[in-house]
């Protein structure tokens, strides 16, 4: 098996036999042996020449992490004789201009009007959840172009509250 | 001794109470929102009885519905956990009057300290130390104004009713003094229905050190020695301990005769909590009294190996308190992590959702009082905390590396928390020599994170490698993974089952 | 401070010494058979080799390869647990050998105390108080005959090399004294490859009580109080709790400086545990040392604050101890369950097998050192014990209270386990009023159970349709069991996964 | 839906109707308002009443358990329109003289010969198990007509060790 693996946006050739004791592996080309076991779905042991791990792995919606001891590492992978394409290793550095909310909550408060400047960094909207009002800033200077939300409302992680260009 | 107790909260304080009424061989009474139904007070509890929609206004702050179920359930009494109506004294007086008991202290004595401003001109006449500044609302900027004048910048706007920081503001200059005081006042008014605010003197990096006090109804008060509450972000406690690494025996008697002086002018009953100010040279202000169990109880818990909602219940139940002041006895260190539902990589927002994955530590020296489990949905309704981790150990640095191993130990997948703040924490320098003030961790987070290591992001690769080919594999397909011949195929069909499972999740 | 420790043992005490090594920042080595490539020791380890194959012989009895593992990974020091080879002197030889520290005491004082006819020659030549009897080996059955006539009957006769039971009767009279010498003495030989017997006077409904002492390798020597371990079936352990119900602090200190005058006079190093027969008129007996680490170690760790797997690699690194005598503080009471696969419903057989399902207790005053989890297939190989559930209170009806609560929220679902017993002594008025000796259990066992209510019959009943019921229900299916609309489809899917995960394992 | 259930060898009638708000059911005839939620697979939080129940399903091999809070019940479940039939309730009673293996591992030693008397309570084979010797012991007075297990054998659980008549 051949897999294009990504780690936190750096890529690995990873190719991967099944032996009688364990996996044939060659990452970038370095020959690892490896011993995996699973302990309960979702955590697995690795032994990598006696040197043992605990892998925990993480799917949120489309997310993909992998957990080494305490450390996230966010994962992406790809056979590469699939047809599905693989998604960009990180994030476009994107000059975006929305801001969204972080996660689901009730808008509380529009701390800025349409029209208005604001700087990088000033609070646009107040979004309640769990007891704690939190503001989402303005990503840059600009003028607040549009308010997509209106006090009161509820809203899911990832709708848009605001543009500011 | 109470039969039947209704606990009037929810999450790991409620799971707490309630198994202290199991100890005690008391019926506990769980009460849920819809949202509630299945989580961890409900399933835990003897009884449960459902009190309304999620928003809490409908529900866990619903006076009426909650004694109407302790009279239909046949409680004897009410425990009220922290936050919701636990400080309410109204609440307290409607227990009483349907003749259930409320297991904190008396209506009065939380009407009292429920009013900064009224329980400071109390305090005062007691001889309790204050910072200094009004003991009264203030009428008029002009008075703020001259207030401030006179006891000199920087000083702080509080709000008389308020709590948890709202309502609060720091002023270094009469050119703040305005905006500060409107805006303090608007947050208090929305935060508590009441806009009163009053200044005080801003002590330069103090310590927010804690005094646990419990007064039985016979007239008995004893100090429990103190918690170190400094670890603060928003004004919010996010880390505790005790006993405080500056506090010694002398220093520890004296804060705690202040304590037990400040219960006894209230009027105190049951557990208590005196909050002190105190400055780089230990000197200690007296702050606030909190009128319930705190979140944190558990670090003093620990260091006397008394259990406070026993005692709690024991006290409000007639009991006489069993040890004198010089039986107390407070050994090793205990350190609390208040584990929040929040990401700390993107601004501490709350992360709501489900609970995909849960590993928990335990073993030596660590306790896990915890409101979830693996396959719950945190709900986006209430107050974030999840869980709380406390490490002990026989000295501070013992206690320190437990908390790190534990944390080590504990994962809480598909929703975000705020466990690698508590690593980046543990791991600072100044945390371990215990150079702490409240203004501690707003440093921290402003300096640059140091930068992991990526040895792992290799071990990382080759997982993500053989979870794929696992997720591939046929059952009892020969040779997967296992130098034991016997563990082959069960582990290979251990991981087809685990990937079904992972199939049927997304 | 050691770089690396390799841990010479599986299972909980494995794990145990892993997040010791852990908290101490030492790199820990697991060594592992065939069987337990997936125990939670490797997982929990940082680096793990394996050594053979299941049986014991093959692997964790084997010196030689495990020597060889710790040359080869490089590690300082090797921590041998309990059990295999942890009292074996040929084991701390080779190791130093090897230029490995053994975090044990010498070889030297492991080869007196592993020979109870030497140890007992030594210890009376330091006047330490012994139960009457021979202090060599029986030569003939005519000197066992007379020996036990000038003591007088009942006698024990005991394995001079034995230890947990085996090679020992009790012989009430001269009729039964050759049957039992030659069974003591085949059952000797069978299980230490020594048949060796000597006699001793036997204590009528003795207790069995112990003391812990830590030696460092600069002369200091200090006892850590005492267990009470006289809950015993077939000679084994099965419960032991700290501090003994009839120890006050007087006899402590008498028992305590008895203890350090036999560690003293073995020239003892690092923890180990003195043990005493104490009779009716809590008179007491030297029995034997145990050179290592005892299962029962985390009551003395509850009740004293202090680690004593940290205080063994401390010790063995050469640090000298960090506190005197009179530091020691005994505070409150602890009490350990031993958690076992066996069926107390079929005569305590082993039951070995898949952990189908594991919900493992928290919260205040309990800690539960594990080496099993869900999912885990326990192996057939070794012994039985899975975790130790310690329960700590302030007072020991606390204690009692808290192990009843951890108790009822263990569930080991998939094998057998002894929890019901404990249940049965923790209920049982004779426990709770501490009139314990070695025969209690034995008769408790053999007195009928209290047939337990069948209240919940209804509740089994009505729980059995919902599962079939949900188990036939189609994903999404509205109405099923909630009463919040928010929650309903969530719980329909959530049991449309738990029927399939159900449906695939079995 | 309707089921015969056995509880520790009581019969019961359960009839079972989804509401909106839980189920309506009738155990034995009496209606009982009942709410349930599953925790985690296999761990049923059950509101019988208000009074909340928590309720284990522990499924090993053929035998079918119910765990309500620390007590363990039998159970055994029967649609009555299916054609599957019910297993007896309890074991019956049989005066049987096979003596199995209560679990897996090794014969040790025999006790006796074949052909032997046999009292009842008498040790007849030593299986050893998790490093312990387990003595398994004639059920009645008899004679052993076979010793089906040699020394040194391993043995599973369930396996025929010796015959007694």
């Amino acid at each position: 098996m051949i897999y294009d693996v990504s780690i936190e946006g750096t890529n690995y050739r990873l190719e991967l036999e099944p032996t009688t004791t364990g996996w044939d592996c060659r990452l970038n080309g370095r020959t690892i042996q490896v011993n995996a076991a699973i302990i309960r779905p979702g955590v697995m042991s690795l032994l990598i020449e006696n040197k043992s791990h605990e892998v925990k792995r993480e799917i949120v919606a489309a997310e993909f992490h992998l957990w080494v001891g305490n450390q996230r590492y966010s994962a992406e992978l790809r056979d590469p004789r699939s047809l599905r394409n693989r998604r960009d290793g990180t994030g476009t550095a994107e000059g975006s201009s929305k801001l969204t909310a972080p996660m689901p909550g009730k808008v509380v408060r529009l701390l800025v009007n349409e029209k208005d400047q604001v700087e990088a960094g000033q609070g646009v909207v107040v979004v309640e959840a769990m007891k704690m009002q939190n503001e989402i800033k303005s990503p840059k200077k600009g003028i607040v172009q549009k308010l997509a939300a209106a006090e009161g409302a509820s809203v899911n992680a990832g709708d848009v509250l605001a543009i500011v260009e | 001794m109470f039969k039947k107790v209704l606990i009037a909260n929810r999450g790991e304080i409620a799971v707490r109470v309630i198994r202290a009424c199991h100890e005690l061989g008391i019926t506990a009474v769980a009460v849920y929102s819809d949202v509630d139904r299945a989580s961890l007070h409900v399933l835990k509890a003897d009884e449960a009885h459902r009190i309304g929609a999620a928003a809490a206004s409908e529900s866990y702050l619903n006076i009426e519905k909650i004694v109407d179920v302790a009279e239909r359930s046949g409680a004897d009494a009410i425990h009220p956990g922290y936050g919701f109506r636990s400080e309410n004294a109204k609440f307290a007086r409607a227990c009483s009057e349907a003749g259930v008991k409320f297991i904190g202290p008396t209506a009065a004595a939380m009407e009292l300290m429920g009013s900064k401003t009224r329980a400071r001109q109390q305090m005062e006449k007691a001889g309790i130390p204050f910072v200094p500044g009004t003991s009264r609302g203030l009428e008029s900027f002009e008075q703020a104004e001259q207030v401030a004048k006179e006891i000199d910048y920087p000083i702080m706007l509080k709000a008389a009713a308020g709590g948890g920081g709202k309502g609060m503001r720091l002023v270094r200059s009469r050119d703040e003094l305005r905006t500060a005081l409107e805006s303090a006042k608007s947050e208090a008014q929305r935060s508590f229905g009441d806009s009163e605010v009053y200044i005080e003197k801003a002590i330069v990096s103090p310590r927010h050190i804690e005094m646990q006090v419990l007064a039985d109804e016979h007239g008995n008060t004893v100090y429990l020695g103190e918690r170190e509450c400094s670890i603060q972000r928003r004004h919010q406690k996010v880390m505790e301990e005790a006993p405080s690494p500056i506090v010694d025996a002398a220093m520890r008697r004296r804060m705690g005769e202040v304590a037990i002086r400040v219960a006894k002018a209230a009027g105190y009953t049951n557990a208590g909590t005196v909050e002190f100010l105190v400055d780089r040279d230990r000197n200690f202000y007296f702050l606030e009294m909190n009128t319930r169990l705190q979140v944190e109880h558990p670090v003093t818990e620990l260091v006397t190996g008394l259990d406070l909602v026993h005692l709690q219940i024991r006290i409000a139940a007639g009991d006489r308190l069993r040890f004198a002041q010089e039986e107390v006895n407070i050994r090793g260190h205990a350190i609390e992590c208040r584990i929040y539902a929040e990401d700390p990589d993107n601004n501490y927002f709350p992360s709501p959702g489900k609970i995909t994955l849960l590993l928990t530590p335990d073993g030596p020296g660590i306790r896990c009082d915890s409101g979830i489990y693996e396959g719950w949905t945190v709900p986006i309704d209430y107050d974030p905390l999840l869980a709380k981790l406390i490490g002990y150990g026989t000295d501070r640095d013992q206690a320190i590396s437990r908390l790190v191993r534990g944390l080590d130990e504990y994962l809480v997948g598909g929703i975000k928390t705020n466990i690698p703040l508590f690593r980046r924490i543990l791991s600072d320098q100044d945390f371990q020599a215990a150079n702490l003030d409240t203004g501690y961790l707003d440093r921290l987070l402003r300096t640059n994170r140091v930068s992991r290591g990526d040895q792992a992001a290799d071990v990382a690769a080759i997982a993500a490698g053989i979870f794929a080919a696992l997720d591939s594999a046929q059952p009892m397909r020969n040779g997967i993974a296992h130098e034991s011949p016997a563990a082959g195929p069960r582990a290979a069909s251990t991981w087809k089952r685990a990937s079904r499972i992972e199939a049927l999740r997304q």
